[in-house]
């Protein structure tokens, strides 16, 4: 079992401030890495790195051994890679079952096509439909996306990146604004998910973490400084430090 | 080619620059820190030629009316912001466009009925009117000295006012981040009234200064808006910098390609036909520039630092 | 149903707005000119001119009623000929008159004359027209484009001005402007620049005035009609040339932009010349009339537009006259136009092959007049009963 | 069978008025009322063609004016050079070659000027479209053969196999179909997959990226699309108008047909056409009361785009569609 993804020694600034620091991670297949940091550690920035949206001034990204450094994001999908965001980006305008079934159709082919009406592609649809079946939302199929909660918007965060059948999955604190029952909900959907993907998971949420993680990352100022289990992540001193330690 | 000739006409550029960076400055503030698209800046530069116009006949000297005219401007500038451009910040550029588009049409159908369709000439004091003789046997009419004076004096005012005030602190802080700046607790209607009616008096500012020199007349703002748009958008919205670079290059290109291409296209095809292109293609230049540094700058030359 | 509501008013309009059955005793003008805009200025002039006509008319030619319908062509030809249309196809007009602008000129022409209507241009005059385009139903109360500068070109010639240089704005009758004067000016041209016109036209002629003096010609010739003409005698004159560059210009310097500049005290136009076939201080009854009822009527002296549009209304009253009110008659008001047999407020004048007066060109001069305003007067007459350079290419005979 | 929206009926009841209406005014003698209605409905197809990328695909063109005057002009220029010589390849009235010509054209200006707009965003690709268009004004302006400023008058309109559009009723019949083609094809377009990837562009262009579209390839195939039918609704106004000038692509014109498709309702079918009708018939009543009529139409719009969300086919469908 090699490493799905590798990313060795990052670098990417903003002006004086460097989000990401001569950063090293790597992922392994199939395995759930969490990422866990401070606020203002360079998460998102790193994340987005990843997926492509932003490029490392230096540094080199490997996905399966294949560099992606300078790939961008709509080439990187179709190799595996997808990404939920942390400030929920889903087409508010379209109805919930579109937003999945755009997922589905970016998989099966190029879209080039004009004339017959997406929505009466049956492959589509019914996949999308078991896509929300497996998240809970299939009753709310046709609402326009807009109307759902948060927590909604969430699953469908997850529903797409299954849809995409993605063998990496980026997924930018699904936890974030959640209530206790519904953060439950989405450790159990993760839970139901883990093993078959690779999830690079960044969250805030330590309790789902631990519980969810089999490896965890520590993001302090864009910098990696401790990578290990759950328990060996508890126990390293540094991190108490840097992090922990400051609760 | 003749060297004083070039001066005169560098010199007549950076006049033209200097008003577009009038007209821009307030175009980029306005965008850079409300994020609107106002097209009816335009409006504010004729209805400042008007009041000026007016204003010189009621108190007999051109530099009172300037002075009277700017606040008046500026308090124009406020009841627009007031009333159309607030219910817009919400909206996306697109009704801000339309919107705006429609306040032009409002403002110039109003200066119709107010002051008929002749324009008014402004007369000059003598002081600035006739010529000035520069080194080299340059002549060149005061008052253009004076569009340039005035033009570089404005803009070193905003520098000051941008980078060494607390409003300026504000309206940097504005353009890279505006929820930052409301989370500062500053009352952030009153910043967007001021910079809106300060954007005005600019814009206004310009319209006094080109009065004199061809008129204030309905219509006037139409060739420079989207000329200003140029600037700010080669320049990088929201920047001042941008701004006033851009707006000398616009100016000067501008003139000096009305000057000098048929000369320089008659080197390579024949004189009919380079005095027929050279007049398209100087008015089709500043666009080209726009194009070409959109190309390779999807934000233009320079785009502030943080979205 | 706020379409169905639509259509029920769009309907309802159309039956209100629609042809009244033809009242013989009624013959429609239609008054093309620029309402809007800053050229607005001189359809203005015009359009008061027209009513002026009008009441010296008490709105009847004979036995038979006037009306005239104005319509805005918003200084564009697109606009113009959609404004020729609705005139034509909705009010139903005999007559379409005005048009300041030689470009919409070209544009509408085919709409009136395709209708089997009268056409008659109070000002443009673009060579096409005289030429290869004119028609027996297109008649001119103004002068062919070029006339005026060759008029020009001719004073320049019996001055001794031995260079020249030429700005215009870049559009046809610009485009005529030019092609006048050189056709008659024996010098040098030292440079010729066209400037950008229309709704958004040029009016800082830094860059040009600044070329024009470098140049070294002994003098300027140019070509702003209306708001542009005050434009640039003000640079030119701010730009100090009036000594080393005098200043020969055609339709800049009129009743329009006089008011205006003396408003703002603007001495150096008064002595410049310009060539003209009509000016206030002619001669004649007619013209002592219009002059003195228009100033009464409006407070300013009328302006050459003015004086061709007065006439374009007394052209046409003359041959709905000559006929009766028989509209039918196209012939017989072809003929009676053709004769010009009404009191031109230039004198009297006969027709071309190509419908385009022959006529007097005079010099005119800048003046005060006894009540200190600034106008014009003749100084000398140019060119006695003057037909246009294209005649010969029209086929009409 | 799909379903038939709300927003559908709209759009077939309008186009149904539209087929009536019209060869009534002609019949009742109103051949001004038919030349309104057949500019409106040019303008319609124009608005339609913008509706594509500005309403589904959220890229606010401000220089579609440019497009409607390229196809007017691949009329004017061959049918210039048959009547008077020159340029003998493109020298034709032949309606087909024209068209085919001022579609072609419009095409290859949408993909190259696109190639380098789609790369900006926001107001940056408001600007630049528009400055594009600047750049064809002035090129038509300097081009003195082809009228520069003063325009082009049209001596001959195209000439199709048994259709003649010198007759006004053939003339509209043939724009009219046309709307109802586009109104169709638009349909289609923002429904099939292709329609899907645009408008979930329009929403969310990150998003579309991760799950990997490549949305600046689509947005370019729909601004393509979007200026052929523009520029074939161009090739119609010339032919109606039998005049063109470089003032078609004034920026204001531009303007106009962003005001139609907003007025009517972006992203709705019927919208640009109800859009257009209201935008025609205020023009004519209120220009036919006052010289003053800017400042009503001025108020108009601005209340327009403050109060009337979602346009007038949001109005009268009475609710959001999906």
């Amino acid at each position: 079992m090699g490493d799905i993804l590798r990313a060795e020694g990052l670098n990417k600034s903003f002006g004086g401030i460097k989000a990401t620091d001569d950063l090293h991670l790597a992922v392994a297949t199939n395995e759930l890495h969490a990422i866990i940091g401070p606020n203002g550690a360079g998460k998102t920035t790193l994340i987005g790195q990843l997926s492509g949206l932003q490029y490392p001034d230096t540094g080199t990204i490997y996905y399966k051994d294949r560099d992606i450094t300078r790939l961008p994001a709509h080439r990187r999908a179709p190799l595996g890679i997808a990404r939920s965001f942390q400030i929920t980006s889903l087409v508010m305008e379209m109805s919930v079952i579109d937003n999945i079934a755009l997922a589905l159709q970016a998989k099966s082919g190029h879209s080039f096509r004009f004339f017959r009406p997406a929505r009466s592609e049956k492959a589509l649809r019914d996949g999308a439909m078991a896509l929300l079946e497996r998240v809970g939302l299939g009753a709310k199929a046709h609402m326009p996306t807009v109307a759902l909660s948060h927590g909604e918007h969430r699953n469908m965060e997850i529903a797409i990146a299954l849809g995409a059948q993605a063998e990496l999955m980026l997924l930018d604190e699904p936890m974030a604004g959640l209530g206790a029952e519904e953060s439950l909900q989405m450790v159990e959907l993760l839970q139901s998910i883990k093993g078959q993907h690779s999830i690079l998971l960044i969250e805030h949420d330590m309790d789902a973490v631990f519980a969810l993680a089999d490896r965890i990352s520590v993001l302090v100022y864009g910098h990696i400084i401790a990578t290990g289990t759950p328990d060996e992540i508890r126990s390293n001193e540094a991190v108490q430090h840097a992090y922990l330690g400051e609760e | 080619m003749d060297v004083s000739l070039l001066i005169i006409q560098t010199l007549n550029g950076l006049q033209l620059g200097l008003l577009l960076f009038l007209v821009a400055s307030g175009l980029t503030l306005v965008f850079g820190i409300l994020d609107f698209v106002n097209l009816a800046h335009a409006a504010l530069y004729m209805v400042g030629a008007f009041i000026c116009a007016t204003l010189t006949y009621a108190l007999g000297n051109f530099i009172y009316a300037v002075i009277v005219s700017l606040p008046i401007t500026a308090a124009v500038g406020f009841v627009v912001e007031r009333f159309v451009a607030r219910p817009l910040y919400a909206r996306g550029h697109l009704d801000q466009v339309l919107a705006t588009f429609g306040l032009i049409l409002v403002f110039e159908t109003l200066a119709h009925m107010i002051w008929g369709p002749a324009g008014i000439a402004v007369p000059l004091p003598p002081a600035l009117d006739g010529q000035t003789l520069l080194p080299g046997a340059i002549e060149i009419p005061t008052f253009r000295l004076v569009i340039i004076g005035a033009g570089l004096a404005a803009a070193g005012g905003l520098f000051w006012l941008v980078n060494y005030t607390r409003l300026g602190m504000l309206i940097r802080a504005g353009a890279s981040n505006r929820t930052m700046v409301g989370a500062l607790g500053i009352n952030i209607q009153l910043l967007f009234s001021l910079v809106f009616a300060l954007g005005a008096a600019l814009a206004g500012l310009a319209g006094m200064l080109i009065a004199p020199i061809t008129e204030a007349s309905i219509g006037m703002g139409n060739s420079i808006i989207i000329t200003a748009f140029v600037v700010i958008i080669v320049g990088g919205i929201g920047s001042m910098k941008g701004a006033f670079i851009a707006a000398l290059l616009i100016g000067l290109i501008d003139t000096l390609g009305r000057s000098f291409l048929d000369d320089l296209f008659g080197l390579f095809m024949s004189s009919d036909a380079a005095e027929n292109a050279a007049p398209a293609v100087s008015a089709m230049l500043i666009y080209i520039i726009m194009a070409g540094v959109l190309a390779f700058r999807p934000q233009g030359l320079f785009p502030p630092k943080v979205r | 149903m706020k379409y169905l509501a639509q259509a029920a008013v769009a309907a309802g309009l159309a039956g209100a707005l629609g042809v009244q059955p033809a009242l013989a005793e009624t013959a429609k003008i239609g008054f093309v000119t620029t309402l809007t805009t800053p050229a607005a200025v001189i359809g203005n002039d015009m359009k008061n001119a027209v009513d002026l006509a009008m009441e010296h008319l008490g709105s009847k030619a004979g036995d038979t009623d006037l009306e005239v319908i104005f319509a805005d062509d918003g200084f564009a030809p697109e606009t113009g000929k959609q404004a020729t249309d609705k005139l034509v196809k909705q009010d139903d007009v005999d007559f379409v008159a005005g048009y300041i602008w030689s470009h919409v000129l070209l544009a509408s022409r085919k709409s009136v004359l395709d209708a089997g209507k009268f056409l008659i241009s109070a000002n443009a005059g673009p060579s096409q027209m005289a030429g290869k385009l004119c028609d027996e139903n297109f008649f001119s109360t103004s002068w062919q484009n070029d006339q005026t500068p060759m008029a020009m070109g001719e004073v320049l010639n019996q001055q001794g001005v031995k260079s020249l240089y030429i700005m215009a704005p870049n559009y046809a009758a610009g485009k005529d402007m030019v092609e006048g004067v050189e056709r008659t000016y024996k010098g040098e041209i030292k440079g010729k620049d066209l400037t950008k016109w229309g709704a958004d036209a040029q009016l800082d002629f830094s860059a040009e005035l600044a070329k024009a003096k470098a140049s070294g010609a002994e003098g300027i010739f140019v070509f702003y009609p209306g708001a542009a003409g005050g434009a640039f005698i003000k640079q030119y004159d701010q730009a100090g040339l009036s000594e080393t560059l005098p200043l020969y210009s055609v339709f800049t310097v009129d009743a329009i932009s006089l008011p205006k500049l003396q408003q703002a005290d603007f001495k150096a136009v008064l002595g410049s010349r310009t060539t003209q076939e009509w000016d206030p201080t002619l001669d004649n009854e007619a013209n002592k009339k219009f002059v003195a009822d228009f100033k009464a009527k409006y407070g300013t002296y009328p302006s050459y537009y003015a004086a061709q549009s007065y006439d374009a209304i007394m052209l046409i009253a003359s041959a709905i006259e000559a006929v009766g009110g028989d509209m039918s008659n196209k012939d017989g008001i072809r003929a009676a136009m053709k004769s010009a047999d009404y009191e031109s407020v230039r004198g009297k004048y006969t027709y071309g092959n190509n419908n385009f007066p022959i006529e007097n060109f005079y010099l005119r001069e800048v003046v005060t007049d006894a009540d200190g305003t600034w106008t014009t007067k003749v100084v000398s007459t140019v060119y006695k009963d003057h037909q246009d350079s294209y005649a010969a290419e029209c086929p009409l005979k | 069978m799909e379903r038939i929206s709300r927003q559908d009926w709209i759009a077939i009841i309008v186009l149904a008025l539209l087929a009536v209406l019209p060869p009534l005014f002609l019949s009742m003698g109103q051949s001004f009322w038919m030349d309104l209605a057949t500019r409106l409905v040019i303008l319609a197809i124009a608005a339609s063609s913008l509706n594509l990328v500005l309403g589904y695909g959220g890229l606010v063109s401000f220089g579609h004016a440019a497009f409607v005057g390229l196809g007017a002009y691949a009329v004017g220029i061959p049918a210039h050079h048959w009547l008077y010589g020159g340029m003998d390849p493109i020298a034709t009235t032949n309606g087909f070659v024209q068209i085919g010509l001022a579609v072609g054209v419009c095409a290859l200006f949408a993909l190259v000027t696109g190639l380098i707009c789609l790369r900006t965003r926001g107001v940056y690709f408001i600007m630049i479209t528009m400055a594009f268009a600047q750049m064809v004004y002035y090129g038509i302006v300097s081009i003195e053969e082809y009228g520069g400023d003063d325009g082009l008058v049209i001596d001959s309109r195209s000439e199709f196999p048994g259709i003649s559009l010198d007759d006004p009723l053939q003339l509209y019949l043939l724009a009219w179909a046309s709307l109802v083609v586009v109104v169709v094809l638009v349909r289609m377009i923002v429904n099939s997959r292709f329609g899907m990837v645009l408008k979930g562009g329009k929403g969310n262009e990150q998003r579309m990226a991760t799950l990997g579209f490549n949305i600046y390839a689509y947005r370019l195939v729909a601004y393509v699309i979007s200026g052929a039918i523009c520029g074939y609704a161009g090739a119609l106004l010339g032919n109606f108008t039998t005049f063109i000038s470089p003032e078609m692509m004034d920026w204001g014109r531009s303007g106009e047909l962003m005001f139609m498709v907003i007025l009517g309702g972006a992203a709705t079918l019927a919208g640009p056409i109800l859009g257009a009708t209201v935008f025609i018939v205020l023009e004519e009543a209120l220009s036919s009361w006052t010289v003053y009529w800017h400042l009503p139409f001025g108020l108009f719009l601005i209340l327009v785009v403050l109060y009337v969300r979602g346009g007038l086919t949001g109005l009268l469908s009475g609710k959001k569609e999906d």
